[in-house]
């Protein structure tokens, strides 16, 4: 289906009108940067009714199937709605996991009845997802799951536990990874893959306080908590390899994502922009030698990571390792975030030392996003097991 | 050999779960853990005999600070002495004589000296006095002063017909609502906004001479020492967790990627050690350039390398470390307090290159 | 596509041995090889058709470089292109006639812009030109100037009456003993003084336009293809390495001290490919600011980057990285010439800074 | 025996004024840094003849006993002579095997026979010593030298080969580590150490080119050499406990060297007085904010460095962890050398790019001195296990 220039224009044109009108600006309190850091009510329901207002004008979900209650239009046009959506700066989708992961999996592979269930309340977001993968004591080593699903006649019976489920408290469905059986070959046959229930006995979310005093992830105990059978996806031992697509989604590896902005996350133009009006002992900071430097460098870090994706697009400049950008891309891009935040306190002088309150330069969001960028750089495969992943399937290095 | 002592009475009074109950109080510090330091003669320690203290010298004060740095260990002995020292240094005969005995003896004393805009030139500053009549208005407001609740007097800094002058301020010409408890990332401390607006003192309250200079140096020295400790104590908290914690059926400790990083985090700590004792040993002999090399390469290796010990600490616990109940976290905070008071690293190598290189 | 022929002629051309057998030699390059470098219209890929070369882009030569590099390859390629490009923007049309169709079909040509003291702003200049009576009288000498002994015209930046010009000097014009053979660090290249006293040049030798700007740019360039290629050479020595040494009986690629940092490596190398072809891309569209950004952007990170690789394809050798004989060393030398010719990455930082940040 | 401070005032001074009458001075040519890199003749026959001189006028190996040849005085002479050696910067003693590993380690458990045949000539520079420790297949991996020493009649027969000897083609002894023995416990078990003739059939020094392209380092084969038994130190089996012994005289934890300058490393006061005289892009190089930063952390890192070995006198600051700072002294100096010369480097401008050669700033020793550094990350144990070492034994992390 071929769209013409002129008709995109107008779209992007009628998608930017809308949004100016309808962003629902400063909500009087911090937000969060991403669908990982929802830590109290107001915040969530602030993203819920956003989400909501943001699908039923038209622009979520567009390229999906119309008759699951997508927009059944060209990819083209969800495009455009993200990119203005991330060029205004307006709040993120806050149901992550159902429009990035869990739909484009249930889409892909998903039972007719699974599309019709499910695929309209993600968009929506009436219909909250969380992701039941990793486990308290096996973080970064998801075959090695121990939450056991037993059969028990029409239903499973599910045990054990699940910890960083982001909105944990708040969502009707879990994609879940548990252990139906412990005497497959290995470790990886005997998993399956749930969608799961979360609004059933048994099924208990805990919030955990983060590092940054705030909360935004549970464990999710489950104590023989009984859901229905129809709730596998696949068959039993297919969990892993359904589990290592989802994961292609959550990489960005695979396309068929719900689309608009995931995350609202900081960026170097950011740091740029708060070095330009921080002062250091009454002077601008710019006018320090040593904070001009470093700035240069972050910019010239990120401007060679925005680079990587176009390039990639041509082949013959990947020819050697041709995996080697995609697989890189969230060690490059967290472990930058992670230390442009660090410097952006030092640009604050002994205000460094303030945290989230009025007091502090932006309102401590420099301070809160060092300390949760740890969550990616922890989360989602460790800085260190991404190094041993890089260098083992893209350089070819023996395991360590 | 008071390392020693100061270490057992630190680590018995201050273990992680006192800390964190601290943490969650109004209060700003134990009474009863400050009447034991007070009992055990550390609020004399700098204060000279002819004032009823013990007439050692700032430099028996680092092991104590170090082992309290190490246990997270908070209570006003630091910000007393800092502001004892400034009296030793700038105040007047009368000052000195009502001061420093009820200082040797535990009435809490703090430093005001940062203020809104956080700068680390203390001679620049916003706040003022206006002499009339042997009285000084005082307008503006002083920041991030610790202990500031509790202080029976705060040393002030404040720009006087264009001059930096100190000034005392006792607790009984502090109005209501004039302090304000200020959020800050090491949430073990206490720090406060000081509005001045209103309050007049008199001329007999401020100091004899402004000692900026040596209230930084002895500053600069006892946050070396604090840092130094807590940098020995998350230190600790890695290899513990690196010797019990098991991935992929391995102690993560054998990762050369934890492992590798874990000492350099040690080699960090013990060149910060090394600078610290440095600068304490030539504290009461260096000649004032010797002593400002010393302290600003100490308090420039500590406050990058502890800052990222605490970094690392956080990453290695993996997903516990993203939690509050890590105690990697307590060190974080510290560590970043530690970093921005008083200048970070690249401050004082700027302030070290004239010195060193010209 | 030009890259896969580019890289398949260079490593069949330029295998590790010959480049080995190269450094003994006395000659600046392989006469054979220059004569095929020739044939397959590498060297007329930037002259306009106009002068009988094959008129397309510098951004066309980047592949071919960058292929180079990856095999240590040497030819006056470069030299040669540099030299045409100054001509192209700053020749009159006599010297464009003379000289661009006999550079398109294999005439050498190099350029001299360096001076002893090494200076990267190629404005301060040293060597001086003197008018009289139609000729200029040149004095002073030009350093580490590539192929000099070969080539058959030198482009030289020389003082003239308080302004930076640029002049060609013949081979004819050059006399015995003029040049004299420097050593570098990059033992696959051959650089030259050349002495300029006495040397009397037609005032028609003199470029119209003083376009240092823009031969700038062409090198930083080239030299950024070149370092993007070594990058990735150097990075395959030390995987090939890692994966057949092994020590305390594993393959040393399974320790992670040597596993992740490779990784680095191998990050740092795509960055570099990034930057070199986004300015590539942009080379013949740019405002000048953004080409300026892009290729310093280029420059600085690759400086840095491959001389880290270099660096750690030494120490990840071990023992044999200690001797000649292991490649790793060639990569090193290639790696630090490169980041000290034209700028090295504070260099261009600083440069960067007020484009970026003001 | 106590020594007024009177004497060793006069002493110091006798010393000094020696060294400045008898420094042999510029040879013209480039000297070396340290034993290890002496690669031409007339280097060694320089440094030969200095070593010579200096013991000859009683300045070498002062405290060791008189009957074999040395002063038979208290150490603190020696430590005067080689503080002076130092201050003055005259040029090392190049026999440094000899008079630091192979002496003190005679001297300690040799057999009278021994100390008498070997300790007059290592102080006079006679017999030059050589080390046969690594092999090139087992570079960190010691314990695991394959070098075969077989018993046959009264003889021993050596095969195999040793790498990195230096002064392999001076040297007339060798400290060799050779494995009598395959069937022991383990590995360990089966070596035995050597104090080997190198002038013999069968052994054959091949001088290596370094990566400097100079020489300086020998690979020593061993074809069928015949050695006498009597070369065997201690006995047989012994070898491993021997070389460790040997290898803490290398490190400089055990006492008992024959003093004198062991090397003229550069070190960071060079540095600091070559940015001072140099020039980037017309401008004092130390003019340069980022020239300055770096050098400043420089200074403070070696002032670190610097200060632990005295703090580690006091043991109250070294209770903890007592052997952190002298396992880690390997590590700590020789990285920092390694970037401190990469930095000098870098004051340079383009002439950063030179090699040794009379164009080059201060005749390129700091090109030779960064590529030379490189024996000193990678010998005597690599940085990378260096690391393993000091995470292992002093923090008590389990083995890599």
């Amino acid at each position: 289906m071929s769209v013409s220039e002129q008709e995109l224009k107008e779209f992007r044109e009628e998608v930017s009108a809308w949004l100016k009108e309808n962003n629902p600006g400063d909500p009087g309190f911090l937000l969060p940067e991403s669908f990982m850091e929802v830590g109290t009510d107001e915040q969530f329901e602030y993203l819920r009714d956003w989400q909501s207002k943001v699908y039923h004008a038209g622009y979520l979900g567009m390229a999906w199937p119309a008759e699951y209650g997508g927009g059944g239009k060209p990819q083209v046009f969800q495009d455009i709605v993200t990119q203005e959506m991330a060029r205004q700066r307006v709040p993120f989708m806050t149901n992550t996991i159902g429009l990035n992961w869990a739909g484009p999996l249930i889409l892909s592979r998903g039972t007719e009845d699974e599309k019709k269930k499910y695929i309209k309340g993600i968009l929506s977001a009436e219909d909250i997802w969380c992701q039941g993968f990793s486990e308290p004591d096996h973080g970064s080593d998801l075959g090695n799951a121990q939450t056991r699903a037993v059969r028990d006649g029409d239903d499973y019976i599910i045990s054990g536990s699940k910890i960083w489920t982001s909105l944990g408290t708040y969502a009707r469905y879990m994609i879940l990874l548990a252990r139906t059986s412990t005497d497959g070959p290995n470790k990886y046959a005997g998993l399956s893959f749930f969608l799961s229930p979360m609004k059933v006995e048994g099924v208990d979310p805990v919030p955990i306080k983060k590092l940054t005093s705030e909360y935004g992830f549970c464990q999710t105990y489950f104590n023989d908590a009984r859901i229905p059978g129809t709730c596998i996806m696949g068959k039993e031992g297919e969990g892993w390899q359904i589990a290592m697509e989802t994961l292609m989604y959550e990489r960005g590896a695979t396309g068929g994502q719900a689309g608009g902005l995931a995350a609202m996350d900081l960026n170097i133009n950011d740091v740029l922009e708060l070095a330009k009006r921080s002062t250091r002992n009454g002077k601008p900071a710019l006018e320090d030698p040593l904070i001009r430097d470093r700035m240069v460098q972050f910019l010239i870090e990120a401007k060679g990571n925005a680079l990587m994706i176009p390039r990639t697009r041509i082949t013959a400049l990947n020819s050697e390792r041709p995996m080697a950008v995609a697989m890189s891309g969230k060690l490059r891009g967290t472990e930058l975030k992670r230390r442009f935040c660090q410097f952006a306190l030092s640009l604050q002088a002994a205000n460094g030392g303030r945290f989230v309150g009025p007091q502090a330069i932006d309102g401590g969001k420099w301070q809160r996003s060092y300390f949760n960028s740890f969550s990616a750089t922890i989360g989602g495969g460790t800085s260190q097991v991404q190094r041993n992943i890089v260098g083992e399937r893209v350089l070819g290095l023996p395991k360590s | 050999m008071l390392l020693d002592t100061a270490m057992d009475f630190c680590s018995t009074h201050s273990p992680v779960t006192s800390v964190r109950t601290r943490i969650e109080e109004e209060s700003d510090f134990s009474d009863d853990l400050w009447r034991q330091v007070i009992d055990l003669g550390w609020t004399a320690i700098i204060i000279p005999e002819s004032y009823a203290g013990l007439g050692l010298s700032m430099t028996d004060l680092v092991p104590i600070v170090e082992s309290m740095g190490r246990n997270l260990m908070t209570t006003p002995l630091v910000s007393s002495t800092l502001a004892a020292h400034a009296l030793i240094e700038g105040g007047s005969e009368e000052q000195k004589n009502t001061w420093l005995p009820r200082i040797a003896q535990g009435a809490i004393a703090t430093i005001a000296l940062a203020e809104a805009e956080g700068s680390w030139n203390l001679k620049q500053l916003t706040s003022f006095g206006t002499r009339t009549n042997g009285k000084v208005q005082l307008s503006g407001s002083k920041n991030l002063v610790e202990n500031a609740a509790a202080a029976d007097v705060i040393l002030i800094s404040i720009n006087l017909e264009g001059e930096p002058v100190l000034a005392l301020i006792e607790k009984s010409l502090i109005p209501d609502g004039a302090l304000t408890r200020e959020i800050i990332i090491d949430e073990t401390r206490r720090a406060y906004q000081l509005d001045l607006d209103g309050i007049i003192i008199d001329e007999s309250m401020l100091l004899a001479s402004c000692c900026l200079k040596q209230i930084e140096y002895a500053t600069l020295l006892l946050l070396c020492a604090e840092m130094a400790g807590g940098h020995a104590a998350v230190l600790n908290v890695i290899v513990e967790y690196l010797n019990t914690r098991k991935q992929f059926d391995r102690y993560i400790g054998s990762y050369q990627a934890l492992k590798h990083p874990t000492v350099q985090i040690l080699i960090d700590m013990e060149a910060s050690r090394s600078h610290l004792y440095h600068a304490a040993t030539i504290w009461n002999t260096a000649t004032e350039d010797e002593l400002e090399i010393a302290l600003r390469m100490a308090k420039a290796h500590a406050s990058e390398s502890f800052a990222h010990a605490g970094d690392r600490a956080v990453q290695f616990h993996g997903g516990f470390g993203f939690t509050y109940e890590c105690d990697a976290q307590l060190f974080l905070r510290r560590a970043l307090w530690c970093q921005y008071q008083f200048g970070d690293e690249k401050y004082h190598r700027q302030l070290l290159a004239p010195l060193l290189l010209d």
